[in-house]
C-alpha cells in the first residue's frame, strides 16, 4: 500500500457542539490538502486526532490502509507535525533543540550531523544566532527553528497547523518552495493556513470545516 | 426497654455508629437517585437540542 | 460465551438490564439488613470482653470489607476500559467510586467509635485504621483527579491509570502499615476483630451482604446516570420514555423544532 | 493502546543519551528548579527543632521522621516540573510523536531529576542529621535509606506529574495523588534509620526499601509513559 493517509467519518464533540461533523479525506502521496474554516471550527482538533494526538469521538485514521493504533512506530516514523506549540526548549540553543529533535526521529535522520544542522539554520538565515537560546530569538525566529526541522526530516507526511504565521515575506517564500519541493519528491502535506497557498506546479485541494 | 438503648452503658458508642453509617448509606441512595431524575432531565434537554442540530444539518 | 458478554458492552442493553435489576436488588438489600441489624442488636448475645459495645463491628466490618471490594471492582473496571476501550467500565468504575469513599469513611467513623471504649482514645494507629485512612486518600485522589481534567475522555483514561496504580500499591501499602503497627505499638492491643461466637457471626454475614447488595443498588442507579451522560447524543436515548416524557412535556416554544408527531402512541422498543 | 512502542528505532543507549544531555543542559541553565527544593528541605528540618523544643533527647527520637518526612515534601516540590514545562512548550507532543519508547524516555528524565534532586538531599542529610542530634554511626544508614527512597519517590512521584500534566493547580493535585503511595517509603526509611540510631541492625527496612525501589524502576515508567500520552490527547 503506498503512503496514503485516509480519514473516515471523523466526528468529535466538545460537551454538547459538534465540532467535527463526520469529516472524511484521503491524502495520497505528492498531495496537498488544505483545510480551510474560521477559528474555532476545528481545524487544530482535526489535525490532532489525524496525528494520533487527540482522539476522536467517531470515526477512524488509517495510514496506508492500516488504522494508525495498530501500526503506530511506521506511522509516526513517517510524520511530521508542527503544532500552534513551537515544540522548541526556550532554554536550549536552536542548534541543540536540532539536535535532539534529529535523534529523536531516529533512522535515517539521525546520520544528520550538526553540519546539516548548520546548513538548514543557514538556509533560514538563523545561522547567526545558532548558539543563543531560543528564550533570546522573537517569536518569528523560534517558528524558523521549528521550521528547520522540514528540512531536517525525511518524513514523508507533513502535518502543518498554519505553518506561515508569524513569518516575514522571504521566510514565507522559502516555506513555500520546501512545501512545493516535498510534494514533488512524492511527499505528502496537511495544512492549515488562512492565508492561500500558492505552491508552483502543485495540486492544492481545500477541505472546508465549520 | 429503657436498659436496652442503655446497650450496657456503651449507648453513646453504639447509636451514633448505627446512626451516623445508616445516614450515609442513605444519603448515598437518595443522592443517587436524585443525580439520576436531574440527569434525565438534562439529558432530555441535550438529546433534543442535539436533534435538532442534527435536523438544521442535515437540511 | 464471548457473544453474550458483548452484549454488555452495548449502553442500551446495559441501560435496561440495569433498570430492570436494580429494584430486585434494592429490595434484598432492605431484607438483608432488615434480619441483620434485628439479629445483632436483638438476638445476639452480649460479649463477655467488650459488653454490648461490640455490635458496632454489625457495622464497621462491613463498611471496612466493601471499602477494599469497591476499589477491586474499580480497579478491574479500570483495567477493562483501559484495555478492551469499554466505554461502560469506565461508567462502573466512576459510578463506584463516591459509595467505595463513602464505605471507608463509615469504616473510619465506626473503627474509631469503636476504639474509644476500648482503648480510651478516638484515634488509634493500629494497622487496620491506618490502612483504611489511606485508602480514603486513594479515592479522593481518584474522584479528585477526574473532576481536574475537563476532557470526559482524558478524565477517564486518566482516572482509570491512578485507580490500576493504586491497586498495585494497596497490598504494599497495608503490609508497610501492618508492619508498622506491630514494630511501635506491644502486641498487647487486642486485634479489632474479635474471635466471636457463631450466633454472633450470623448477623455479621446478614450485614455483610446486606452491604454488598446496597452496594449494587446505588452502583446500578449511578451506572445508569452514567451512560445516561455519555450517550445523551444517541439515538436510542432520545426514545426511552423517561426522555421522551420530559420532551413532551416540554413548553411548545422550547422544543418546537422537535415535535414528536404521534407521541402519545409510542411503544418504546 | 500498547503502552510502549517496542524496541526504540534507535538504539537506547543513544536515546537515554541524549534525554540525559538535554535534561541536564536544560538544568544547568536554570538552577532555581533544582536548587529550591534543596534550601525547602533545609527549612523544614531546622523549623522542627523551633517548634518541639531543642532537647536533643526528643530531637534524638523523632530525628528520622523529620528527615524523612522532609525530604518526602522536598522531592515532591520539585517533581512539578518534570513534565509541565515540557507539555507547555510543545516537546513533550514531539517525544510522543517521535515514535520512541515513551518509557525509556521517561525513565532517563526521571534519573536526571533524581541526580539534581534526590542526591542532593543525601549530600546535605548528615550535615542537618546533625542538627537534629543524630549520631555519627546512624549517617551511613540514613545516606543509604535515602538513596533508596528519594529514588522510588521520583519513580511513583513522576506517575503523578504525568496524571497532572497542563493541570492548572496541579502541585496541590500531584501531592494528593502521590503521597498515599509513598507512605511504604516512608515507613521503611524511618524505620531503617531508627533502627541504626539505637543500634539495631537496620538490613531489614533497607532490604524492603531496595525491593520497593526495584518495583518502581520496572513498573512506574510503564504507567507514566501511559499517563503522559493520555496527558497530551487530552489538551487541544
Amino acid at each position: 500500500m503506498s503512503n496514503k493517509l485516509e480519514a473516515k467519518e471523523i466526528s468529535v464533540w466538545r460537551g454538547d457542539n459538534l465540532l467535527l461533523n463526520n469529516v472524511s479525506f484521503t491524502l495520497d502521496a505528492g498531495e496537498v490538502l488544505q483545510v480551510r474554516g474560521a477559528n474555532g471550527s476545528g481545524k487544530t482538533t482535526l489535525l490532532r486526532v489525524v496525528c494520533g494526538l487527540g482522539l476522536a469521538d467517531e470515526g477512524q485514521v488509517y495510514w496506508s490502509g492500516k488504522p494508525i493504533e495498530k501500526n503506530r512506530d511506521q506511522y509516526y516514523e513517517n510524520l511530521l507535525y508542527l503544532g500552534h506549540k513551537p515544540g522548541i526548549k526556550p532554554a536550549l540553543s536552536a542548534i541543540e533543540n536540532l539536535r535532539i529533535f534529529t535523534l529523536l526521529n531516529g533512522r535515517a535522520a539521525s546520520a544528520k550531523t550538526d553540519a546539516d544542522i548548520e546548513q538548514a539554520l543557514d538556509e533560514l538565515s538563523l545561522i547567526s544566532k545558532a548558539h543563543l537560546p531560543c528564550r533570546a530569538l522573537s517569536a518569528g525566529q523560534q517558528r524558523r527553528v521549528a521550521l528547520a526541522r522540514l528540512v531536517l526530516q525525511t518524513a514523508k507526511l507533513w502535518v502543518l497547523d498554519e505553518p506561515l504565521t508569524s513569518l516575514d515575506k522571504a521566510g514565507l517564500a522559502l516555506v513555500e518552495q520546501r512545501m512545493a519541493a516535498h510534494a514533488h519528491s512524492g511527499g505528502s502535506i496537511l495544512l492549515t493556513t488562512h492565508a492561500p497557498v500558492n505552491m508552483a506546479g502543485v495540486k492544492v485541494s481545500t477541505l472546508e470545516l465549520g | 426497654m429503657a436498659e436496652f438503648f442503655n446497650m450496657g452503658g456503651y449507648a453513646a458508642f453504639v447509636w451514633p455508629s448505627f446512626g451516623i453509617t445508616f445516614l450515609v448509606l442513605w444519603a448515598n441512595v437518595w443522592f443517587a437517585k436524585n443525580q439520576f431524575k436531574r440527569v434525565t432531565r438534562e439529558t432530555a434537554r441535550r438529546s433534543a437540542m442535539t436533534r435538532a442540530k442534527k435536523q438544521a444539518r442535515a437540511s | 460465551m464471548f457473544k453474550w458478554l458483548h452484549r454488555f458492552g452495548s449502553a442500551p442493553f446495559v441501560y435496561r438490564f440495569s433498570g430492570a435489576l436494580a429494584p430486585w436488588v434494592g429490595g434484598a438489600c432492605a431484607v438483608l439488613l432488615g434480619i441483620g441489624l434485628y439479629l445483632g442488636l436483638f438476638v445476639a448475645p452480649t460479649d463477655y470482653e467488650q459488653g454490648e459495645s461490640y455490635r458496632i463491628i454489625y457495622v464497621h466490618v462491613p463498611a471496612a470489607i466493601m471499602s477494599m471490594f469497591v476499589y477491586m471492582v474499580m480497579a478491574i473496571s479500570s483495567a477493562v476500559f483501559l484495555i478492551w476501550r469499554m466505554k461502560l467500565a469506565d461508567a462502573v468504575a466512576q459510578a463506584a467510586a463516591p459509595i467505595g469513599a463513602s464505605f471507608t469513611f463509615l469504616a473510619l467513623v465506626t473503627g474509631s467509635l469503636w476504639g474509644k471504649p476500648m482503648w480510651g482514645t478516638w484515634w488509634i494507629w493500629d494497622g487496620r485504621l491506618t490502612s483504611e485512612l489511606l485508602l480514603l486518600f486513594l479515592y479522593l485522589g481518584y474522584m479528585a483527579l477526574r473532576a481536574a481534567i475537563e476532557q470526559p475522555q482524558s478524565a477517564a483514561r486518566a482516572a482509570a491509570v491512578l485507580a490500576i496504580v493504586g491497586v498495585v500499591n494497596i497490598p504494599i501499602i497495608h503490609y508497610s502499615v501492618e508492619w508498622w503497627s506491630t514494630l511501635h505499638q506491644p502486641a498487647t492491643i487486642t486485634k479489632l476483630k474479635p474471635s466471636i461466637h457463631e450466633s454472633m457471626a450470623v448477623p455479621l454475614r446478614f450485614m455483610i451482604f446486606g452491604f454488598l447488595f446496597l452496594f449494587g443498588y446505588v452502583l446500578l442507579v449511578r451506572l445508569r446516570t452514567g451512560i445516561l451522560q455519555r450517550e445523551a447524543r444517541a439515538s436510542w436515548v432520545a426514545q426511552l420514555p423517561e426522555i421522551m416524557r420530559f420532551n413532551a412535556l416540554a413548553p411548545a416554544a422550547d422544543s418546537q423544532a422537535v415535535s414528536p408527531s404521534k407521541h402519545s402512541e409510542t411503544k418504546h422498543g | 493502546m500498547n503502552l510502549d512502542n517496542g524496541t526504540s528505532p534507535v538504539g537506547i543507549a543513544l536515546l537515554i543519551k541524549c534525554i540525559v544531555v538535554r535534561e541536564w543542559s536544560i538544568a544547568v541553565r536554570n538552577p532555581g528548579q533544582w536548587l529550591n527544593p534543596l534550601l525547602f528541605f533545609v527549612i523544614v528540618v531546622s523549623l522542627f527543632p523551633l517548634g518541639i523544643g531543642p532537647s536533643p533527647a526528643t530531637l534524638e527520637t523523632i530525628a528520622p521522621g523529620i528527615m524523612w518526612v522532609s525530604a518526602l515534601l522536598a522531592v515532591l516540590l520539585s517533581l512539578d516540573a518534570l513534565f509541565d514545562a515540557d507539555y507547555a512548550d510543545g516537546t513533550l507532543e514531539q517525544m510522543v510523536l517521535s515514535g520512541q519508547s515513551m518509557s525509556l524516555i521517561v525513565l532517563a528524565k526521571v534519573l536526571v531529576h533524581w541526580l539534581l534532586s534526590g542526591l542532593p538531599l543525601l549530600v546535605l542529610s548528615p550535615i542537618l542529621g546533625l542538627l537534629l542530634n543524630l549520631s555519627l554511626d546512624t549517617m551511613p544508614v540514613l545516606m543509604i535509606s535515602l538513596f533508596l527512597g528519594t529514588l522510588t519517590m521520583s519513580l511513583i512521584g513522576a506517575i503523578g506529574a504525568a496524571l497532572t500534566v497542563g493541570l492548572n493547580q496541579a502541585g496541590v493535585l500531584l501531592s494528593l495523588l502521590v503521597l498515599p503511595l509513598t507512605v511504604p517509603v516512608l515507613i521503611f526509611g524511618s524505620a531503617s534509620v531508627a533502627a541504626a540510631a539505637s543500634d539495631i541492625s537496620a538490613n531489614g527496612p533497607l532490604l524492603i526499601l531496595a525491593a520497593v525501589l526495584i518495583l518502581a524502576l520496572s513498573l512506574a515508567p510503564l504507567a507514566t509513559a501511559l499517563a503522559l500520552k493520555i496527558g497530551v490527547s487530552g489538551s487541544n
